[in-house]
Formats: structure tokens, C-alpha cells, sequence
């Protein structure tokens, strides 16, 4: 999906604000979201990343982008296991004694087709370029690199492509390559000329380029 | 829509809580594992990996063939680590990681990532404008050296091996790992120079 | 900016919710956020619209997407009383009793370079290009069209180009064309094919396609 | 960051007004006069720009022709009114408005523009997905009509002329104009159908 956690280039963000000596949580719900996310891929039938990664995707986006941390965390996998059937949403609100808002439904149609590539297709050196697609439901390509072009680093293994696994459709491993553009390439005015980004893509999402 | 009066945090926490041990899923004495597991995932663990890296040429050579293999050496392995690869800073490259879609990082040498990698200001920033972030965090880059910054869009979990300070020649490994902090790991700091 | 104000296409979002018989103004403080958006307008030197709307725009993401409609005037409008030196922030805190937020600072070197187009260069039916650009400051082509073909339905009257008068600079006018891009042009995988959306673009937006 | 307290709009919203009067910026009384003529903005205007382009051939022709003016024939001009464009739907096209960037509107004609016109649910979807978009409203197009989406990128401001609907030959301005509303005129609905 075009969301709202594609943040990435994304103009109109202040200053970073880093605390020194940070604790691992600094309250105690956030020690048990961190462990009732863990816990409940126990719960949740074909759990996988992917489906958690995107149930936090599509949390309501002003939500999203005030929420903490752990409260998109709390909120993508109590949406999963609403979802699934395992707790019941009026029941939590009860309890909670107010609102507790969930992510919204999975959007229709939420893969684009695209051919499984369990052979990978690329070396270190190839250029290519990732494909300008544009999915409702889940995708782990950035939108700041899509149609971009940029040269293939490194061939990492072989993982579950996300875009279907996290629909429940078809699990199927393909090499991710750690991809090299130009930093002007993807933002003309900015950065130095020696400035890269790279990017961890999929087989699926790229084509080669032939010179 | 969006100025709906959540309960707060804490209760919808304990509501997920209660509502799995009430249905018999959950004990609560479960949840203190993961807990307890959180805390051993720390920067120190990756700090110790470039200590060795900058002390044992072999070891290095070992963790930037395969960072997995080298980590689980040193006893650093599990969740957000199962393909760990460690970036080799030089005096004309600088690496700096993020995640721009949600906050991975790999979780048993760099600890569970800080409220700040984890925010929009940095998501969306870094990959942008890497130079201005890093200054505003305190680090200037001379323009000479080249930037890269690594987006953690796949299953590739990163960490970085920081140069290491000049006046450490002959320090124990531990007094080396003294120096690498966690934003040094994650490239937004060098590590930090001896004290006199 | 590539900032959290251009929604066109974004995924994610809800159901639209349309109130019966809505009133002109819910509250008070709302007609009167309109008086004052209208008022200050006299006492902000060389005030112009583009300016006022790029200070909205520059809300931090999370405040813009969670505000009124009315709150991201009064918070646009104040911003630019309180950089022009009109009102002083903190005293405006002192009256109101807690924190009132700002939008966020502009950008430096807000302005990208396109050449004064005072005489318009295209006529109804010309098949033009939106320029992929990504200034930092106000811009009022909207991401979705850019680098996208479209053909020219109407040619508008000249107006201020928005980019440059937001940020103090050039007052030049040039003319707006009604440029019809097909929806599938837009977003492959979406709408008939007969769809089309229409933007206004001014002329230093576009580039000629010489076929 | 985001967490903020904020004081409440309302003390916000007087904390500007008060200190613009302190200031001797402002008389109290100076604002009546904005939101008395933000009520004399309404859909009822543009409601009789359609009735009597429904009515009267020559009027359709000059409005069609040039908005702005055929507005003000009716006395209908002003902020935001600045370049009035008509648009006319037809058996084979529906035309619907949004501005995705702000909410920019006709405000002479349409009145000021109605919350759910303004917040981003609308503002992000009905550029992309205007079949689902009115659906959702209640509108369900033929896919044989071609529908022309109008973002209000620039100074055009834009009223839609909706089909006149079938059996109310005959009618009155006044009477037609009463079976147009302002979602009529935005596009997101017909004109009503005559009530038996």
C-alpha cells in the first residue's frame, strides 16, 4: 500500500532527539506488548511477519504517526488476533473502560501479480531496476527507490517473499539483493555525488537492465 | 475519526493481557521471558564483535564473510539475527543504518532499536539527507567521505564496525568495546575517542 | 515539500463521513479562526495565499493529520503572526494556558529553479509532461501527476506562481492549464478506462511532448 | 513530540484574538463582519446558478462559457470566486471535485466547504478510487459513464452542473433549485429526483 509507514524521504520531520542512556522500556506496558507480540504468533493461525508487519501498516494513518512505538505494536497484533477471532474487540474495550481503535480491514485485492523468481536472476554487479508497482496490501520495497536503478551489492539467501505471505497466498523463498543507487539518482538536489542508499530487495521486485 | 478518546495505553495493555489469560492462552508468568530476554539483546554484545573485529584480523575476516556465523562465535544469535551482516567502515566510506518502513534492527548485537530510530524524524530523514541528520546528532562528515546508508527493507539484519580510535593501540578487548556505543553500531556516532 | 499535506492517492484512509444538514461553523472558535485567518492577512506584510497555505503545510506531520480543519488555519495563520513578528509565541501560550504548537520552520533553500514561462507556451490540446521535481518549499503540483502525460482541456488565466511568491521571492504570473491525465496513467491497476482526473498546472510545471 | 498537551483550540483560538486586540491590531467587532459573510457563502447560491442553467439556454451557454461572470450576473462573486469553471455532466460523463492538497472551493457558489471535503479521507481517495469513493456516498455509477475527477490544484474553482433530473418540466427556478445540494454541486451526488 501507498501508506503512511513509507516514510522515507518524506519532507516536513523536525530534529531527531536521542536520550542518553536509554532503558530497554521506559514503562512496564511496554515490557508486555514487547511480550504479548511474541506470545500471540503462538495464537495466531499461519503467523508470520509479514501479516504483523502490514496489520501495524494499516493502522489509521494520524494514529500511526502519533503512536509510540509499542502502541503500533499493541495495535497491529491485538488487530491480528481480532481479526483471526481469538479475542473480541468489545470485550478489550470493556476492559479497558474506553476506545481501543484497531487497524483498518485488509484492503481488497491486496497482491499484484508478479512471477515467483525461485532461481535468482541476479549477480553482484548487475544493474536493474525496481519495478514501479504500486499493490494495495503489502510491500517491503520503499517507494522512494520504485523505478529507480541501482547495482546489485550482494546476494543475501533466500526469504519468504512478503507481499504474499503476509495475504495468506503463497509462500515461496526468493534471494533478497542488497541494492546500490545513487543518492542524486533518487533525490537529484540532495546528498553528495559519492552518496548511496541501498536497499535489501527481493527477486520479485526487480528487473534487469540491459545496456 | 481521529480525535477519539483512546483508553490509555496501559489499560489497553493489560486488557490484551487479561483477556488471553482469562480464555486459558495465556500464564502470566509467560510474558516475563520475553521479557527478560529484551534485556540480553543489548549494545554491548555488538560492541564486544567490533572489539574483536579491530583486535583479531582473522575475526574480522570471519565477520564480514558471513556477520551470522561470527555473532553466534561470541554467543550472539536468535530473533532479528538470523542474517546478520556487518558493514566495514574506512576513512573514505561511512555507513549509517535504518529502517524506514517499520524499526528492524538486528536485535542481538544492537538491543531492541532506541525511541528514536524507531520515530518518523528519523525514518524519514536519513535516507535523505544523511549529512544534516548526522551533524544535528553531532557528527560531521568531512564532504571527502562517501555516505551509505543501509535501508533494512528485507530479512538483512546490519551493524557497523566503526573505525577504530586512533590511541587505543594495545587496549584490551573489553576496554575497546568500552568505546563502541550503540549509535556507533547503528552509524549515527563514531566511536568514541579515549579519555585522557 | 514532499509533506504529509499531499494526500492525493495515498492508501490507507477510511470511509468518507458526511454529516446531514452540517452548519456553516460547529463552534464559535471556528468562525472566529476564520475571522482571524481573514483579519491578519492586513497585518502580515506582502501577505499572499501561497504563503498562507505553505504554512499550513508545514505542520508537523502528525498534528496536521490529526487536526480540524479549522485547528490547521488557526495554527497556519499564528505561525505566520508569530515569524512576521506580529504576536509572540510565548506569551500566546501564557493566554492560552498550555502549549500551542507551530508549524515547523521553512526549509532552507525552499526553491527550486524554473524559468519564468510569462508567455504561455501551450494550447488546448497539446499532450504535455508534469516535470518530476521535488522542491523542499511550496509547490502545488501534486505528486501524483508529476512525471506523468496528460493533454491540455482548458487554458486558465494567469495567476502568481505559487512556488516563488510562497517564499518572498519573483512575482510572476503565468497561465494555469486544466491538464487531463487518465486515471490509469495515474494508477494502472485502478479505475475504468474511460477515467480521468484533471489538474491545474501552471505552465512552469510542464514540458512540451514533442511526438 | 506528538504528545504534546495542547491548550484547548478554543483558549488557543482567543489567545490569538485577545492578543491581536491588546495590540490594538484588532477591534472585537471587525471580525462579525468575516463570519457574517461566511454564511452568505452557501450551496443555495450555486443551487440557482444550476436551475437556471437548466432553465434558460442562453445562460447555460454564458456559463459554460465564462463562470465567473454568469456567477455574478446572479450576484454570486468573491473570495475564492476569483475564475469560476462549470462543469457539465452528461449522460456519458460525471464530473466530481476535490482539492487534495488544502480544500480549496468555489466559496460564492458552493458556501465554504463541508468537513468531510476537507479531511483526508476524501482528499486521498477520490483522485484514485472515485467509483468507490461515491459508491460509498450513495452514488452508484454506470461503468458506462466516464467519470472526470477536477483537483483544485491552482485558482480555478470549480461547481458541477449536475442532469437535470426527469420530470420536472415545467418547474419554476426556485422549485429546481431546491432539488440541488451542495453535494450535488461538489459532485458526489445527483441532483435529487422530484418527490412524488
Amino acid at each position: 500500500m501507498d501508506g503512511i509507514y513509507d516514510l522515507g524521504g518524506m519532507h516536513g520531520f523536525g530534529a531527531i532527539d536521542p536520550e542518553i542512556n536509554e532503558p530497554v522500556f521506559h514503562e512496564e506496558w511496554q515490557a508486555t506488548t514487547f511480550a504479548l507480540m511474541v506470545v500471540s504468533q503462538a495464537f495466531i493461525r499461519n503467523h508470520n511477519a509479514d501479516e504483523y508487519r502490514h496489520s501495524i501498516e494499516r493502522m489509521e494513518p494520524a494514529h500511526y504517526l502519533q503512536a509510540h512505538y509499542y502502541e503500533r505494536m499493541l495495535t497491529g497484533t491485538t488487530s491480528l488476533l481480532v481479526e483471526k477471532g481469538v479475542l473480541d474487540k468489545a470485550d478489550l474495550e470493556a476492559r479497558a473502560g474506553g476506545a481501543f481503535p484497531m487497524s483498518r480491514p485488509v484492503a481488497d485485492d491486496p497482491v499484484i501479480e508478479l512471477p515467483s523468481q525461485c532461481e535468482g536472476r541476479f549477480s553482484v554487479g548487475d544493474r536493474v531496476r525496481v519495478l514501479e508497482m504500486h499493490p494495495k496490501g503489502h510491500i517491503r520495497a520503499p517507494r522512494f527507490c520504485r523505478g529507480k536503478a541501482g547495482t546489485v551489492l550482494h546476494v543475501a539467501p533466500k526469504f519468504n517473499f512478503p507481499d504474499t505471505s503476509a495475504h495468506g497466498g503463497e509462500l515461496r523463498l526468493e534471494h533478497t539483493y542488497h541494492v546500490e543507487f545513487a543518492s542524486r539518482d533518487l533525490w537529484p538536489a540532495e546528498g553528495n555525488e559519492t552518496d548511496t542508499v541501498v536497499v535489501d530487495l527481493w527477486d520479485s521486485y526487480l528487473e534487469a537492465i540491459v545496456s | 475519526m481521529n480525535n477519539i478518546n483512546r483508553a490509555p495505553i496501559a489499560d489497553r495493555t493489560e486488557a490484551v493481557e487479561s483477556a488471553l489469560i482469562d480464555k486459558g492462552l495465556l500464564q502470566e508468568e509467560a510474558l516475563e521471558g520475553f521479557i527478560h530476554a529484551a534485556h540480553e539483546w543489548k549494545p554491548e554484545n555488538g560492541a564486544k564483535v567490533v572489539a574483536k573485529a579491530w583486535t583479531d584480523p582473522e575475526y574480522r575476516e570471519r565477520l564480514l564473510k558471513d556477520g551470522t556465523a561470527a555473532c553466534a562465535e561470541l554467543g550472539y544469535a536468535g530473533p532479528q539475527g538470523e542474517y546478520i551482516v556487518a558493514l566495514e567502515d574506512t576513512p573514505e566510506r561511512h555507513n549509517v543504518i535504518v529502517c524506514t518502513q517499520c524499526s528492524c534492527t538486528a536485535w542481538p548485537v544492537l538491543g531492541l532499536p532506541p525511541d528514536w530510530y524507531k520515530r518518523p524524524e528519523y525514518r524519514a530523514r536519513v535516507v535523505r539527507e544523511p549529512r544534516r541528520v548526522l551533524s544535528e546528532m553531532g557528527l560531521d562528515l568531512s564532504p571527502d567521505i562517501a555516505v551509505r546508508v543501509w535501508e533494512t527493507s528485507a530479512e538483512t539484519r546490519y551493524m557497523v564496525i566503526p573505525l577504530r580510535p586512533n590511541g587505543t593501540d594495545g587496549w584490551s578487548e573489553d576496554r575497546l568495546a568500552s568505546l563502541v556505543t550503540r549509535e556507533a553500531l547503528i552509524g549515527v556516532a563514531l566511536a568514541n575517542e579515549p579519555q585522557d
